[in-house]
């Protein structure tokens, strides 16, 4: 028994089987959300969603997997091979990368790094290299605009992200994501930082390429972007299995960071298996909010896209900073945070909204007949 | 086909009665001869060819007519009597519209362009003249609008263009009974035709 | 800010209303008697053969030209079973040409033949287009065996 | 300012091919688009792959069977189109339609134009950017209207009901009572519609102020429908030269201000609730009576003569230009398409925009290429 423990003990060991849970989690999870996100739009458009494989169609995910699989790997004649057929393991592997730092509960994590939050926005930041290269090794139009779409935007994007996440961690006085889930016990973040958290989704939003800032993708305007040319395994580990493990780690990181993660409410007293359901109900939240606004939203301009980056989300995230500087450096208390982060927030909408040129509703001549 | 005996007829010309627009056309232009006729909805006016441009000038800028909607433009052929191109213009302002007509000679179909007068006789030009060959001289872009680019050997809409023959699936099933098909035995053309005379094989009604 | 709250509040509440689609090939939609599905010929129970004369003039008639008919001299009649001096010999209509029109149902001074309002006049995808081309037997077969009401124009 | 540096960096603009198979164009419609960037220096539409010879076609036709290509050049709006030719043709035969048959003509061609606008909704939702959600609820709605016309017609797309004359057939007995129905689920849904899109922000900034075409190129290019009313010019076939019995009902003919894609998208929203106007009066009168008149001949034959009837359709003016020189068969049939028009001004409306707004500004066109290529 104690060979046992202490071979498990190992190191190398200790790590390969954490790495394996975590893959297994992500696979899980990819087919998960894909039915999940069918059944749940189907379910906003008044349709039913798939319901032919299985009871309500719970198999469908394992059915398009197989499809999937079973796709003949089809390549443009013109194609730059290795780029192109590297592009998609580009994408994917900083995106399984970030999953190693979030701890899922109180004690099971790959590895907890001090510098958790900051090697999760490092690396999240490689995807984009892969979208370019993958657009760009497709010698197709519609794939170059897409992805040059794809670089401006993730690139922008991200330093909304960044801040919006300094400004937060200049409340927990930490980079690590246990010590920040820790400092939560009380008050999730979410309350403190209303307008960081508002940042940190539309800039999430934005990095998934969904709607309303999935202009990379746009169909009805460049049919698929970067990944219209992929097909088969390929196209699925580039858009479905990166869009989704992204989509998931963006989210635990959301409800570690702002929502309280796996100790608010009650997580640490009642232990593991609470902690997990905690994780699951807050992480689930987020991502149907997320599909939520992308079945319901028109998709914006690549210019409107840029300016309501440059010009709306990168002020307001230096007034977050700059605001719980303020409280900080003065002691104010901490409902201080609330009123400043909240009061920002309210402004910078209302502005927003009589800011923008909506102007009156055309006019109805009438006119009567006999 | 229509059957032989009654040919195509032409429409008796009924002049128009006194105060349409005939006789605004009539006194913003006195020198060019306009042939008036009274269709079932609109007055319709057949012009020379030549004069096409400067009616149409003076039907857009006249403050009398001020016909500035080109609503249609298109083209008839009329077999020996040579090719027509019809012009569909109405007003805003006044509430009238006109049919003008002019005839080309089937030889020589040149008319000048619309194009320079509205923007949007421009692809309704185009499709005439891939349809009927009419040549529409001073045209910006005279390709084919509806056709492939390289179909300029024939005009489809033309009369002496007629239809391909009909592949019929189910004529090969009938076997040597095909040639049968289409026969009515005597006595049974009052219930077959109903009322009229029999006619060919419906295979053959392209022309 | 509003706009965007008003729709996301309306795709919740569509969300949790009935949804209005259902299973199409296991589940299908009452069709109403005037539906136009492809045309059937009529069986004549009385007498015991077609309504059809072969007169030619749906054939006549046809928009598309997909009906081929060949008339014959009725052996019942001579037998004196039947009034129909001629009835149809072979009767060939290509569905796959066939565009619905029912300007052959129209046409048709004896009733003969009807549209076919049964969801088997719609679903008749096969594999090869020759198969749609359907003969006396196949276009009576429906009406000869009842359960089929044609609708009849007021 | 542009630099040394800026100045030596070679920019070349490329030639995006959009169609005939694009998610965008609609069915065949392509356009080849040359971008600068993401902006779009130069457009050529390309038409004509749906080609298929209907008028050529009607010349070889009787004036019945003649009806049904109307169907399938226009098959959005199949009872507007149905109902420019049986006028036509009635106006060169001298017949006069019952006023029950007139009636139904009415109804049917107003609840047409909803189901195009719906589906105009739908698809032009689609282009800027909503997840399918705007068009299923348009179909949604759609279908209710169109689940009447298979009762009553017995087809879900070409009806055929029409005739030079009348319709072929009576309505069914419950017919008035769920029109009556629909339109009040019309309203309804028209308003689930408005607020998903109508205030939505981020539509609104995608919509306002691109494609805009002033009213003297409006007038110009030919322009007609609600392309045409979105530039503040209020002409309505149904007001202006009024065809059937439209100058007995009550409604309003809706007009932008500035010509640009989303007055295009609120005309066509009013018109909707105006079409439900005109179908609750048109219940109201409806006469019982023939639906033929007496003498209607089976086998049509019409006297020589031309005729240029024009309709409102959805999409804006259809016409139908019918030669006839005696006999069954029309010499000439020209179909006017409000659609081949209002595309001729895509190119004045294009140019200088960002790829993403010409997708928008196609959309906002509602072309048919049906009825563009006939």
């Amino acid at each position: 028994m104690s060979q046992l423990g202490a071979f498990f003990d190992n190191v190398w060991v200790d790590a390969f089987w954490r790495l394996l849970v975590v893959l297994g989690l992500m696979v899980f999870v990819v087919l998960a959300l894909t039915y999940v996100e069918r059944k749940f739009i189907g379910r906003i458009q008044m349709r039913l969603g798939p319901m032919r494989t299985g009871p309500y169609g719970v198999f469908q995910p394992i059915a398009d997997m197989m499809k999937i699989l079973l796709k003949e790997d089809l390549r443009p004649a013109s194609a730059d091979r290795l780029a192109f057929e590297l592009a998609p393991f580009l994408a994917f592997v900083p995106v399984f990368l970030t999953l190693l730092v979030l701890p899922f509960t109180a004690r099971w994590s790959v590895r907890v790094l001090d510098l958790g939050l900051l090697y999760f926005l490092a690396v999240s930041g490689l995807t984009v290299l892969g979208y370019i290269v993958a657009g760009w090794a497709s010698d197709s139009k519609y794939a170059l605009i897409g992805a040059m779409r794809t670089a401006a935007q993730l690139i922008s994007y991200e330093v909304p992200l960044v801040l919006a996440v300094l400004a937060l961690s200049m409340l927990a006085g930490s980079l690590n994501l246990v010590a920040i889930v820790r400092d939560q016990g009380r008050v999730p973040f979410i309350i403190w930082q209303p307008l960081g958290f508002f940042l940190f989704m539309a800039a999430a939003v934005s990095d998934l390429t969904r709607r309303p800032f999935d202009v990379a993708a746009a169909e009805s305007e460049v049919a698929g972007g970067p990944w219209i040319e992929y097909s088969g395994i390929r196209w699925s580990i580039l858009y479905a299995l990166t869009e989704y493990t992204n989509m998931f780690a963006l989210c635990v990181l959301a409800s570690l960071i702002f929502l309280g993660g796996w100790d608010w409410p009650l997580g640490l007293k009642w232990g593991w298996p609470w902690q997990l359901v905690l994780m699951f109900g807050k992480t689930m939240t987020l991502i149907l909010v997320i599909m939520w606004i992308n079945a319901t939203f028109p998709r914006v301009r690549v210019d409107q896209l840029m300016s309501f980056c440059w010009k709306l989300l990168l002020p307001l995230a230096f007034a977050q900073i700059f605001l719980n500087g303020l409280v900080l450096v003065y002691h104010w208390p901490d409902w201080t945070f609330l009123v400043t982060s909240g009061v920002t927030l309210l402004v910078a909408g209302y502005v927003v909204y009589t800011r923008l040129p909506l102007g009156a509703p055309s006019r109805i001549v009438a006119r009567s007949a006999v | 086909m229509t059957a032989p005996h009654e040919g195509p007829q032409e429409a008796p010309i009924v002049p128009p009665e006194p105060g349409t627009i005939a006789d605004l056309f009539r006194e913003a232009l006195p020198d060019i001869e306009f042939v008036a006729s009274q269709g079932p909805v609109d007055v319709m006016l057949t012009i020379d060819r030549k004069d096409v441009l400067q009616v149409l000038r003076t039907a857009k800028d006249d403050p009398q007519l001020d016909l500035k909607y080109l609503r249609c433009l298109l083209g008839v052929d009329h077999e020996e009597a040579g090719l027509e191109v019809v012009y569909q213009l109405y007003s805003f302002t006044h509430g009238h519209g006109v049919t003008l007509k002019t005839r080309l000679p089937q030889d020589d179909p040149r008319v000048a362009s619309a194009a320079s007068v509205w923007k949007g006789a421009d692809w309704l030009e185009r499709e005439t003249a891939e349809m009927f060959g009419i040549v529409f001289e001073g045209h910006p872009n005279p390709v084919p609008l509806l056709l492939p680019d390289d179909m300029t050997d024939h005009h489809p809409l033309r009369k002496d263009n007629p239809l391909a023959q009909v592949e019929e699936w189910q004529g090969s099933r009938l076997g040597a009974a095909a040639a049968n098909v289409g026969h009515v035995p005597a006595g049974y053309e009052s219930i077959a035709g109903e009322g009229g005379e029999p006619e060919g094989p419906s295979g053959e009604s392209g022309g | 800010m509003l706009g965007v709250l008003r729709g996301m509040a309306e795709t919740f509440r569509t969300m949790v209303r009935k949804p209005v689609t259902i299973q199409y090939p296991t589940a299908h939609r009452e069709l109403p008697e005037r539906e136009r599905g492809y045309p059937l010929l009529l069986w004549d129970a009385e007498v015991g053969e077609p309504f059809c004369t072969g007169c030619h003039a749906c054939e006549r008639a046809c928009p598309t030209e997909c009906i081929s008919v060949i008339m014959k001299d009725n052996p019942l009649a001579a037998e004196g079973q039947s009034k129909r001096r001629k009835i149809v010999d072979q009767f060939l209509l290509d569905y796959g040409r066939c565009i619905r029109c029912r300007i052959c149902v129209e046409t048709c001074n004896f009733s003969a033949i009807a549209m076919n309002n049964t969801w088997s006049g719609h679903e008749m995808s096969r594999y090869d287009r020759r198969e749609l081309v359907m003969d006396l037997e196949q276009l009576l077969a429906r009406s000869r065996d009842g359960g089929f009401t044609p609708w009849v124009a007021p | 300012m542009v630099t040394e540096q800026e100045r030596k960096l070679e920019t070349i603009d490329i030639n995006v091919n959009v169609g005939p198979q694009h998610p965008a164009t609609h069915g065949v419609f392509r356009m080849v688009l040359t971008v600068s960037g993401e902006r779009v220096v130069d457009v050529v539409p390309h038409i004509g792959y749906m080609h298929r010879g209907a008028e050529k076609l009607s010349e070889n036709v009787d004036y019945r069977q003649g009806l049904i290509y109307q169907d399938r050049t226009e098959y959005l709006a199949q009872f507007n189109a149905e109902m420019c030719y049986c006028m036509a043709v009635e106006r060169l035969a001298g017949l006069e339609p019952p006023e029950r048959a007139q009636y139904i003509r009415i109804i049917l061609s107003e609840l047409n134009r909803i189901t195009s606008h719906y589906m105009f909704i739908g698809a032009f939702a689609t282009d800027t950017g909503v997840y399918g959600t705007a068009f299923t609820y348009a179909f949604r709605e759609r279908e209710y209207i169109q689940e009447i016309f298979d009762a009553l017609t017995g087809d879900r797309m070409m009806y055929g009901y029409f005739r030079p004359g009348g319709v072929v057939w009576d309505v069914p007995a419950d017919f008035k009572e769920r029109v009556r129905w629909v339109c009040g689920q019309t309203r309804v849904g028209i308003d689930d519609i408005d607020r998903l899109l109508t205030t939505n922000e981020i539509f609104i900034t995608r919509c306002r102020d691109i494609g805009v075409i002033s009213r003297p190129d409006a007038i110009d290019y030919g322009l007609s429908g609600p392309m045409l009313r979105a530039c503040g010019l209020p002409f309505d076939l149904r007001r202006n030269d009024p065809y059937s019995i439209y100058d007995r009902f009550e409604f309003d003919i809706p007009t932008g201000t500035h010509g640009d894609v989303y007055d295009r998208y609120l005309v066509r929203m009013e018109e909707m609730r105006q079409s439900v106007r005109i179908v609750e009066q048109a219940l109201e009168q409806m006469p019982d009576g023939p639906i033929m008149p007496e003498k209607a001949p089976r086998r049509l034959r019409l006297p020589p003569g031309e005729v240029y009837m024009r309709t409102e359709n959805p999409r804006g003016e259809y016409g139908i230009y019918l030669v006839s020189k005696g006999g069954e068969k029309p010499y000439r049939l020209k179909i006017r398409s409000a659609c081949l028009s209002n595309l001729t001004a895509l190119k004045q409306m294009i140019v200088g925009h960002y790829v993403a707004d010409a997708v928008v500004i196609l959309g906002s066109v509602d072309i048919v290429l049906g009825e563009v290529d006939r």
